[in-house]
């Protein structure tokens, strides 16, 4: 028994180093190249110390037009996609709650729209853009109601479950105390969803963030950061993408980190 | 009854979803339309989309890497999640490694993938610096390029696969496990009378979902191979209408993606209905 | 007075070149509304104008390759015009975009491509087919082509089609089979990743040394300065020549007033503007446009742009037929075909006369 | 004069549960109560009259105005739910001022009528407390306070005792009751509880499959129970219930094969079933009184009394006694005549001694 506990104990040390290391690595590799002159990068061997550093990249990325030009356009983005998905969540599920019949509509329609593949959902949509004018604007509208449309299952289903969580009874008492439904769900249910609007916000934010394909295809010239990214790594230009990277990351991965219970727990996304 | 909420009720149905119509369904009908356009209405662009050896190729391919991803993360994802719910707590440091790859945003970490995975990038310094020869890691067209992809689509998605397993793992009660210890079950048997059995409904919920991602999979491709080396449906579809301009070709193309996914999606619905019935309730706890 | 013009220029470009327009803006007292979008998404728009028969465009930038397409969208240009164009750019620059007689684009900005090599690792670098053969198998995996399914392969193809007397529209001569064969000889040598390379990524794998020579555009050398690596590491050389001579492929944008243009005579104004001497010269400074280049003094700047200032003469532009992109798609895959798939040329290049048979058949219809 | 009338309503869900046919005049000032098991009804019962859900058909009338088809509550209900329906996220004065809000009222008469309210409702505490800061009577409390403060023609409350614990929940019960008693407020309170009910109910109604079994004063539907349903549900531990035979000659009954020397109710012949509590069987002879030989079969300790079970024929019996008896041994019970009950074979109503005139029993 004790020996076999003692495998199973190196087994869960060499399980939890090697998670350490895979993701430790990247990142490091990431600092270092954002960090380091270019011809650093392109060295070979690769060198996994550099040999000298350089806040080029970082006053590259910060100080030009067109990447500051994407950060701000990916906060805005991020910003009105995920307001947007809160909101619609907020009222999705709140339909949904006393509902059956618009239960089963609302997850069929949840489900459906998450088994769409991006691609097929992105081409034409494309042309649609186009003929009504949002197709790669500056403010990049076309694409954050998109984004809202993707981050909508995610947030109505967490908000599913926090609209769950208040007794029926609760309705039925401002019902009879003489609030109307637009008062019960404004004063009775949102003030008690705060965290799971809160949460319902930061995750729609950063699927927006980080949404890479919708961004490519809708946001050709006007881009937002992970197509930009996307550019400057595929297109050579490691010190930008890596500096680029790093800025776009911070912010989610600090976030992240600090909201890492929620996210453990966060509700399950709907199944078929 | 309550007549007065009823409109609020509505609208707050009505609104979301004729918002996803507009979003995604009514693009998706467009495009279907738009693919079966070729001097009028005509099968043309199915015909040869389906004539293509590169399409065939990329549904070989999509396949492939969907069925390789999928094993690679579940079985990973299992052992993630087994170390996370140990009844010794795993530390914040190994907590937040596991989740690592979910935390990066996704274009940055594949990035970083590319340069680990370039002919001179780090992992054939790496090799080097040990004495061994370079790999093709990304060669076009090679089974191992296909690998590299389908690892990379694995690592980045393991952590997921992890918290939905997870909370599967946290849904058995620890008394169950006392029982079989008590009953005389060993460790082996406790994972296959006890884990197994009562973790069914969150892994087949998960092999659903991400079932679903896998056969999307896009950018992983694009940024690590580019779409002529590991070319898959949607880097497809995607190379017809950017590269090609060959609009209604690429649209047909994405459609019968979307109805494959579909497809799969309606098969497991039914089954699920089935399982339902039959009092499996398979996955009865992800519907929320 | 104002008119809106379409450019498909970057962000960071687009802050340059406004600082140009003032210029216009305070000779001609014509406001200049600079609208950038992509080269497909102006197409849009030019096609959009001509089938409303109203719009708001006055002057629009078009890509090379898909003039044949654009035509149907522009009016025709005074052939004064001529003159003018003449004067800054080389004659097959300026042919590009007249079509029976009839001028109806002219050139914005041009480039063409040379070969970018490793001075370190190839100190002399081939000047003709049988030396780049023979450094291709002398060091297989070091030469690499644009070779993605799109656009670029047929940039690299096309000038070896044309330096052994072939055309991309007799696809099954004895010419230009030469040079397909040349290139199926090069095939299994080139660097593995060819297959997907595309301008920016071979640049990469030149910069990091994966490759030590391939073919690309001017921009690559100011990349490759950037990085701090040309003229120490990279410089440009001539294209390799070939049996009946040397070859290069013009790129660029051309401009064109759209058919219901609200103000053409000021588009035309702006148009004269912009080919004068000095402004080209300002757009080749300040934006590293490659147009009047012979002019550029500054020696390190020769240096590195030494095989493109030596092409210059050699310039040739792509055939301006409609739907150029259905020809290079077909091109595309015959390419693809004959470099990575070990397929026959004469076959590799069936589909694409096929398709050039087909455009021969409708334009000898009658047309009604 | 009456002040909620109910007149064949019925409120029938998919599930086949809800209220049937059901009818029943409430007094004003009474305190009402509705028993039943979980299931019956009950709430159903509640939510008609509160409004949260309208009849499929039958009259609903609250002093003397029909209110069967309205589209809003007005301010003559109010109710105290099982889990109290405190707003969590408001402190106890907001939950009481909630409704006067709603209905528009100035800041500082909202101000005074909670004070009022509060005070009336025994409330001493801070009222800027959140629920999750207070104790189960505190909330009880408020609830009650809630529910008073727009001072209604009628208060429903559904179980709101059921979520405190034994102890409290007796004070607070009979606090209610103090309260009623000096408000003089129409009550109509639902429990599973016959505890509640006995102590509470001016009336009580018993409710069985969405009907109402019985309506009377605790006493009369404690020992004239209308029919087996509330004869089995009342009392604790239940009354024996069993199966018995009429004698040929009309005089005495057979259970299975012991005699007893009871006399049905005049013109009953064939099969009963005849009732008697366990509380009213004694060991002690009585002049008169009808003698059971048993069977002792074990018992159980209940500290001032002994649960004795017994066999009277091959039929179960349950008695409560203050001594023990020996298991194994027979024995012999002996109880008034007039403590047994009468129902009917098949349809379970009550036989014989009739009810009293305000009860009444519903059929459907």
């Amino acid at each position: 028994m004790s020996q076999r506990f003692k495998l199973l104990e190196i087994c869960r040390r060499a399980l939890s180093a090697f998670a350490v290391v895979t993701a430790v690595v990247p990142i490091y590799l990431l600092i270092k190249q954002a960090f380091s002159v270019e011809l650093d990068s392109f060295a070979w061997p690769p060198r996994w110390i550099p040999h000298h550093l350089t806040l080029e990249h970082l006053h590259k990325v910060t100080s030009t037009g067109e990447l500051r030009e994407s950060l701000i356009r990916s906060a805005e983005v991020a910003t009105v996609a995920a307001c947007t998905a809160t909101l619609l969540g907020t009222m999705l599920a709140y339909a949904m709650t006393r509902d059956l019949r618009a239960r089963r509509w609302g997850l069929a329609a949840l489900t459906a729209s998450r088994l769409l593949p991006m691609i097929a959902v992105a081409l034409p949509l494309a042309t649609v853009l186009i003929r009504v004018g949002l197709y790669d604007t500056p403010s990049g509208l076309g694409l954050a109601l998109v984004h809202a449309a993707i981050a909508l299952p995610v947030a109505a289903i967490l908000l599913l479950g926090a609209f769950a969580k208040i007794p029926l009874e609760l309705e039925d008492a401002a019902f009879l105390d003489g609030a109307s439904q637009l008062t019960i769900l404004l004063r009775i249910y949102l003030p008690q969803l705060k965290q799971a609007l809160a949460a319902a916000f930061v995750l729609s934010f950063l699927s927006s963030w980080d949404e890479f394909g919708f961004g490519l295809l809708l946001q050709p010239t006007n881009r937002t950061l992970p197509p930009l990214i996307y550019y400057y790594a595929v297109f050579g230009d490691v010190g930008a993408a890596s500096a680029l990277a790093l800025v776009s990351t911070a912010p989610v991965l600090i976030v992240l980190v600090a909201l890492r219970h929620i996210l453990i727990r966060q509700p399950k996304p709907p199944a078929f | 009854m309550r007549r007065a909420g009823r409109f609020l009720r509505l609208s707050c149905l009505g609104l979301p979803l004729g918002f996803l119509a507009i979003t995604l369904i009514l693009p998706l009908l467009s495009g279907v339309i738009l693919s079966f356009q070729a001097d009028g209405f005509s099968l043309e662009n199915y015909r040869f989309v389906l004539g293509d050896s590169l399409f065939r190729r990329s549904v070989y391919n999509t396949l492939i890497l969907a069925a390789a991803s999928l094993v690679v993360e579940f079985v990973w994802g299992l052992i993630f999640a087994l170390l996370l719910s140990s009844r010794r707590r795993a530390s914040f440091v190994t907590e937040v490694s596991v989740l690592m790859p979910l935390l990066i945003p996704e274009i940055v970490f594949l990035s970083v993938a590319r340069y680990i995975l370039l002919p001179r990038g780090y992992l054939n310094g790496a090799l080097a610096a040990v004495g061994l020869p370079a790999v093709g890691w990304l060669d076009p067209r090679s089974a191992l390029c296909l690998l590299s992809v389908a690892l990379v689509d694995a690592w980045r998605v393991t952590p997921m696969v992890t918290l939905l397993l997870l909370d599967g793992l946290q849904g058995i009660p620890a008394e169950l496990y006392e029982a079989a210890l008590l009953d005389g079950a060993g460790s082996f048997a406790q994972s296959r009378y006890v884990t197994l059995p009562l973790l069914k409904p969150a892994l087949y919920g998960a092999l659903v979902l991400r079932g679903v991602d896998a056969l999307r999979i896009f950018s992983t491709v694009l940024v690590l191979a580019g779409p002529e080396g590991a070319p898959v449906m949607s880097t497809y579809a995607y190379q017809l209408w950017g590269d090609a301009m060959e609009e209604h070709r690429a649209m047909a193309a994405s459609v019968l993606l979307a109805t494959m996914i579909g497809t799969l999606g309606a098969v497991v619905i039914a089954f699920r209905a089935r399982t339902r019935a039959s009092g499996g309730g398979a996955l009865e706890g992800l519907s929320g | 007075m104002s008119i809106t013009v379409a450019m498909a220029l970057f962000p960071s470009e687009a802050i340059i070149y406004r600082n140009i327009l003032k210029e216009f803006e305070s000779i001609s007292g014509t406001r200049v509304n600079l609208v950038t979008e992509t080269y497909g998404d102006i197409l849009h728009l030019l096609f959009a104008q001509s089938r409303a028969g109203r719009g708001p465009f006055d002057l629009v930038e078009i890509d090379i390759a898909v003039l044949g397409q654009a035509r149907e969208g522009v009016q025709t240009l005074p052939q004064s015009m001529l003159a003018t164009v003449r004067a800054v750019f080389p004659e097959p620059a300026w042919k590009v975009g007249i079509v029976g007689n009839q001028l109806y684009f002219v050139p914005h900005r041009i480039m063409w491509q040379a070969m970018i090599y490793n001075r370190l690792r190839v100190p002399r670098p081939p000047t003709n087919w049988d030396e780049l053969a023979q450094f291709a198998r002398a060091h297989p995996n070091k030469l690499a082509l644009k070779g993605g399914l799109y656009e670029g392969i047929v940039c690299d193809a096309m000038p070896f089609v044309w330096e052994a007397g072939g055309d991309e529209l007799e696809p099954t001569s004895t010419d230009t089979l030469t040079a397909l064969d040349f290139l199926a000889g090069l095939g299994p040598l080139l660097n593995v990743r060819s297959a997907v390379f595309r301008e920016m990524s071979v640049l990469e794998a030149q910069a990091r040394g994966e490759v030590w020579i391939h073919f690309n555009w001017p921009f690559a050398m100011r990349y490759l300065y950037e990085k701090g690596l040309a003229p120490a590491v990279e410089l440009s050389a001539p294209v390799p020549i070939g049996p009946k001579g040397r070859a290069t492929i013009l790129g660029g944008g051309y401009l064109g007033i759209p058919r219901f243009a609200p103000h053409p005579h000021a588009a035309e104004l702006f148009l004269r503007f912009l080919l004068t001497r000095e402004v080209q010269q300002r757009l080749a400074r300040e934006l590293g446009w490659l147009n009047v280049l012979p002019e550029q003094s500054d020696t390190e700047a020769r240096m590195l742009y030494d095989g493109f200032i030596a092409m210059r003469p050699y310039i040739r532009a792509r055939a301006t037929v409609p739907n150029y992109t259905g020809l290079s798609n077909r091109w595309q895959r015959a390419l693809e075909a004959l470099l990575f798939r070990n397929v026959p040329a004469a076959i590799a290049v069936q589909p694409v006369a096929d398709w050039v048979g087909a455009l021969r058949y409708e334009k000898s219809r009658p047309v009604s | 004069m009456a002040e909620l009338v109910m007149r064949d309503v019925s409120r029938i869900f998919r599930s086949g549960r809800g209220v049937r046919n059901l009818s029943l005049t409430v007094e004003e000032g009474e305190f009402f109560v509705v028993l039943g098991p979980s299931g019956v009804g009950k709430s159903t019962l509640l939510r008609l009259i509160a409004g949260l859900d309208t009849p499929d058909n039958g009259e609903i009338e609250i002093g003397g105005r029909s209110v069967t088809h309205r589209a809003r509550p007005d301010h003559t209900v109010a109710m105290v739910f099982q889990n109290l329906a405190l707003y969590p996220h408001m402190s106890a004065y907001e939950n009481i001022a909630f409704p006067l809000k709603m209905m528009g009222l100035g800041r500082r008469e909202i101000e005074e009528r909670v004070r009022r309210t509060a005070a009336l409702a025994g409330l001493e505490i801070d009222l800027n407390r959140r629920p999750s800061q207070l104790s189960g009577g505190e909330r009880q409390r408020v609830a009650l306070a809630r529910a008073l403060v727009r001072e209604p023609r009628l208060i429903l409350m559904d179980e709101p005792l059921s979520q405190v614990d034994v102890q409290l929940r007796s004070v607070l019960r009979v606090e209610l009751k103090e309260f009623q008693r000096r408000t003089r407020r129409t009550i109509v309170y639902v429990t599973h509880d016959h505890d509640s009910a006995f102590v509470l109910g001016d009336r009580i109604s018993v409710m069985h499959e969405g009907r109402i079994a019985q309506i009377g004063s605790p006493e009369e539907v404690y020992r004239r129970p209308a029919n087996l349903f509330v004869a089995r549900f009342l009392g604790h531990p239940p009354m024996n219930l069993l199966r018995c035979q009429v004698a040929e000659s009309g005089r005495g009954l057979w259970v299975n094969d012991v005699r007893l020397e009871l006399d049905p109710p005049d013109g009953e012949s064939g099969e009963l079933v005849l009732g008697i509590r366990p509380q009213d069987l004694s060991v002690q002879p009585e002049f008169g009184a009808v003698k059971l030989e048993v069977k002792v079969e074990s018992l159980e300790y209940l500290g001032a009394r002994y649960l004795v079970r017994a066999r009277l024929g091959n039929q179960a019996l349950l008695v409560e006694l203050p001594r023990s008896l020996q298991p194994g041994q027979i024995a012999h019970l002996y109880a008034r005549a007039d403590r047994f009950h009468f129902f009917d074979a098949t349809s379970g109503e009550r036989i014989g001694q009739t009810h009293d005139k305000a009860s009444t029993v519903t059929k459907g």
